[in-house]
């Protein structure tokens, strides 16, 4: 089956929603659903648009990397989807438009075509960042969004007018068989690597971040901390993997600005005492590292943290964000939230564990691998900040988990729907029993990425 | 003092920009563009084989036939215009009757449908192109005569249907603007 | 320097002025017509770029239709708070 | 020239979003910076003594020097992107007005 119909179906169904407000919502459902089914048959290889071939069209690339990332990423916003369509109606087509937009930015393999994917989820991001009722933060996300995007195209540009091309494979062929200093690509990637920072909430381009998740309830906190943040991650690996491929002088620049990122972002969680202010920050921190890890090299152990970070986030967004909504957002009024929810408290207790990387949980086995990779690399530097800001977020995790857990005054009233609460806890298994089981994830290694075999046969 | 310091910064920034480009060696100047290591210029080489049809002008007089919005419209494919500007005119009409007529906005909640069936269509014409050829929005009309209304296969339809999308929602727009009702 | 050259740098000239005059002027109103100004001139960049394509978009969408749209939101604020 | 224009255009939108603190003029700047975005993709392309790229009926096959066809086409994406990002700015413009009664981020930023 050809990848076409993820953005295909989606689409249509996203314009017919427009005729009718009451059908919307089945639309949303079915359209998530059918692309929650229909991935687990689309064939993998280049797929070109409008029978041109490759280097003229537009083309679709699929591998077992764009796999996990549409999987984890259609997984999400269908749960996503089913636990918030009840109260979130009006949003139905911009919901589906994001859908389109987010499996196009993963599917994509030209890089204007990965603009306009980016534009297309960003705005429909925008909207849905509406639903927090603070228009002054959502026109911030604008503005910031608007100029990274800007940026991104900018830094395009200039790379299509050296090298004559816009897509990615086609590209990364022209530069290896072109030799072009390196030198002098420096300028359009590091426009492009700002553009999309951007969006990954990289310091120092993420002043939207604190706004719209700081004041988000569980359907905006988990849409953008967690699906939006997995897909461009994704992303950004297969750009940094394949046509930064940082190398020198800016190598260490770019390492120690992400490593920046990662301690400002620790540091900042450590000293709120708000619990969705806690989260972002430690999003952000959590950004930085992946990017750091795609920067290094490290593929297969980038794209399960990702994976795992997207659930534990979804996780503690959707329990912290409902509860913050009817409640104020302080630790106190919160605390001895999980003792009347004992199956919720759980699941945000495990899923808490294995991002900051305890034992017998998913985290844990990513972090000692990419930690010992790192040290067959003799990379003591990042071993270091990595290894602090792990002990810090162990720190803060744990004052808010005893926070939540236990209480002197009376409990907080907040209701959560049983559907939530399987839900929570069909996540939560699953990141225990990958961390206990290792097995399946020793399955994929870092041949996950076939880019650099299929330029080969295509050129 | 504190624009005139973010005016020079700023400056500054777009003078360092100018002048790495200008010291890049692969960055082709100005109206100097080798066009032969772009791969727009397979595109040219295959039209001379027939192979893609994207436009001609007829005449002269077809610039000034322009002002029509159905014209800009059905002659995409063959002068400059296409969907996104006709419909642009179509909805930039439809402010004309607003400015115009205060009784109009009843009749504005009909777009919708032509919003929804425009869009859809548009997906359902690549997807039938898919189904037959093997390839999303493949062209699976004939090309016809160079200059003739009906040629280029399918783009005078694919046009049409983003015409008249660009057009509804627009409007929609314009409406949501000037009714004093929410618009998010 | 030929005649076209001539026009080109005139051409930059005045987009450079519209784009500060646009961005720094204080009144806000003001700003969106030197901007629907600034848009008509790229027209004619565009035009002299060869491309009239994207010269008849830019005519109906930038003087157009963003400058309608800005001034229907200016209108439907009521300018009372805001004296810049 | 016009080139490099279009890249101190870009600057100068970069310069108002720093300086301007007024939501319409934000959005002002945001589509200075676009437009300047917008010439510099089409002088990309320029070719000199180049023609618009337009296949007429009578040199269709003759090799004729045509300015590059694809920023162009870029170029009008990126102004329908332009117009829907602008449209909904004004719109959260008009929220944030409904909601703190001014556009003046300077006074309703800590509220």
């Amino acid at each position: 089956m050809s990848p076409i119909f993820l953005i295909a179906i989606p689409l249509i169904l996203a314009f017919l929603s427009i005729i009718s407000h009451k059908i919307a919502p089945y639309l949303v459902i079915a359209g998530t659903l059918f692309n929650s089914i229909a991935l687990w048959f689309i064939t993998p290889g280049v797929h070109s648009i409008g029978g041109f071939e490759l280097p003229i069209g537009i083309n679709l690339y699929v591998d077992t990397y764009t796999m996990l990332g549409l999987a984890v990423v259609n997984l999400l916003f269908l749960c996503v989807v089913i636990i918030h369509i009840q109260k979130q109606k009006k949003y139905a087509s911009v919901l589906l438009v994001a859908l389109v937009g987010l499996n196009g930015l993963l599917l994509t393999g030209d890089l204007f075509n990965l603009f306009v994917f980016l534009e297309i989820s960003g705005i429909a991001a925008y909207i849905l960042s509406t639903s927090n009722q603070k228009p002054y933060h959502t026109f911030q996300y604008l503005v910031m969004g608007s100029i990274g995007s800007s940026l991104y195209l900018f830094g395009l540009i200039i790379l299509y007018a050296m090298v004559g091309s816009l897509n990615l494979m086609h590209i990364v062929h022209l530069i290896e068989t072109q030799n072009i200093p390196y030198s002098s690509l420096i300028l359009p990637f590091l426009l492009m690597f700002i553009g999309l920072g951007v969006e990954a909430k990289l310091l120092p381009f993420n002043a939207w971040v604190k706004g719209i998740l700081s004041h988000a309830h569980g359907f905006v906190g988990s849409i953008i901390a967690s699906v939006y943040a997995a897909t461009i991650s994704f992303v950004f690996g297969r750009l940094i993997l394949h046509v930064f491929q940082f190398e020198g002088r800016i190598l260490l620049v770019i390492t120690i600005l992400l490593l920046v990122g990662v301690v400002l972002g620790e540091a900042m969680a450590f000293s709120t005492s708000k619990a969705r202010e806690i989260l972002l920050y430690s999003s952000i921190a959590q950004a930085s590292i992946v990017i750091l890890l795609f920067v290094q090299g490290l593929v297969i152990w980038a794209v399960y943290l990702i994976i795992a970070n997207a659930i534990a986030k979804f996780v503690l967004f959707t329990v912290i964000g409902h509860a913050s909504k009817e409640q104020c957002d302080e630790l106190s009024t919160l605390s001895g939230l999980f003792q009347k929810h004992v199956f919720v408290g759980i699941a945000t207790t495990i899923a808490t564990l294995s991002m900051m990387g305890l034992p017998l949980f998913v985290g844990f086995l990513i972090k000692v691998n990419y930690v010992m990779i790192l040290a067959n690399q003799s990379q003591w530097l990042i071993i270091i900040v990595l290894i602090l800001s792990a002990v810090v977020e162990g720190i803060y995790y744990v004052r808010m988990l005893t926070k939540l857990w236990f209480s002197e005054q009376e409990t907080p009233n907040v209701q959560y729907a049983w559907g939530v609460q399987a839900l929570l806890a069909i996540m939560a298994a699953f990141l225990l029993i990958f961390g206990i089981i290792r097995e399946p994830l020793s399955r994929f290694d870092d041949t996950i990425d076939q880019i650099t075999e299929e330029i080969e046969v295509l050129f | 003092m504190k624009k005139l310091f973010g005016f020079v910064l700023v400056m500054a920034l777009g003078i360092i920009i100018i002048l790495s480009l200008q010291a890049n060696p692969e960055f082709p100047a100005f109206g100097d563009v080798d066009l032969s290591d772009r791969i727009s210029i397979r595109f040219i080489e295959r039209d001379a084989m027939g192979d893609i049809l994207y436009g001609i002008t007829e005449n002269l007089e077809s610039g000034a036939a322009n002002i029509v919005t159905a014209i800009v419209v059905d002659h995409g494919h063959l002068t400059p215009g296409g969907g996104f500007p006709g419909g642009t005119m179509i909805a930039s009409s439809i402010l004309l009757l607003y400015l115009a007529d205060d009784q109009f906005r009843s009749k504005v909640k009909t777009f919708k449908w032509i919003e929804g069936l425009a869009g859809s269509f548009y997906v359902i014409l690549g997807i039938i192109g898919l189904l037959v050829s093997g390839y999303f929005l493949k062209n699976i009309l004939p090309n016809g005569v160079i200059g003739d209304l009906l040629s280029s296969g399918m783009i005078p339809i694919v046009y049409m249907l983003i015409g008249l999308k660009v057009g509804s929602e627009i409007a929609g727009v314009i409406d949501h603007f000037l009714s004093e009702e929410e618009t998010i | 320097m030929t005649l076209l050259d001539v026009i080109m740098l005139i051409l930059s000239l005045l987009l450079l002025i519209m784009a500060f005059l646009a961005v720094s002027s204080k009144h806000t109103m003001k700003s969106v017509v030197f901007l629907s100004v600034l848009s008509m001139l790229s027209v004619v960049g565009f035009i002299l770029l060869q491309a009239p394509d994207v010269a008849i978009t830019e005519a109906v969408v930038g003087s157009g239709l963003v400058t309608a749209l800005f001034i229907f939101s200016l209108l439907s604020m009521k300018p009372k708070g805001e004296k810049q | 020239m016009i080139q490099y224009a279009a890249i101190l255009m870009m600057m100068i939108g970069l310069y108002g979003l720093f300086i301007n603190r007024h939501v319409m003029k934000i959005i002002v700047s945001l589509n200075v910076l676009e437009l300047g975005l917008n010439l510099f993709i089409i002088s990309i392309g320029y070719v000199t003594g180049g023609i618009a790229p337009i296949m007429t009926s009578t040199h269709a096959t003759s090799a004729l020097l045509y300015v590059d066809p694809l920023p162009q086409a870029l170029v009008l994406t990126s102004i329908v992107i332009g117009v829907g990002t602008t449209a909904l700015g004004l719109a959260i413009a008009r929220k944030i007005y409904e909601t703190y009664g001014t556009l003046d981020l300077e006074r309703l930023e800590d509220k």
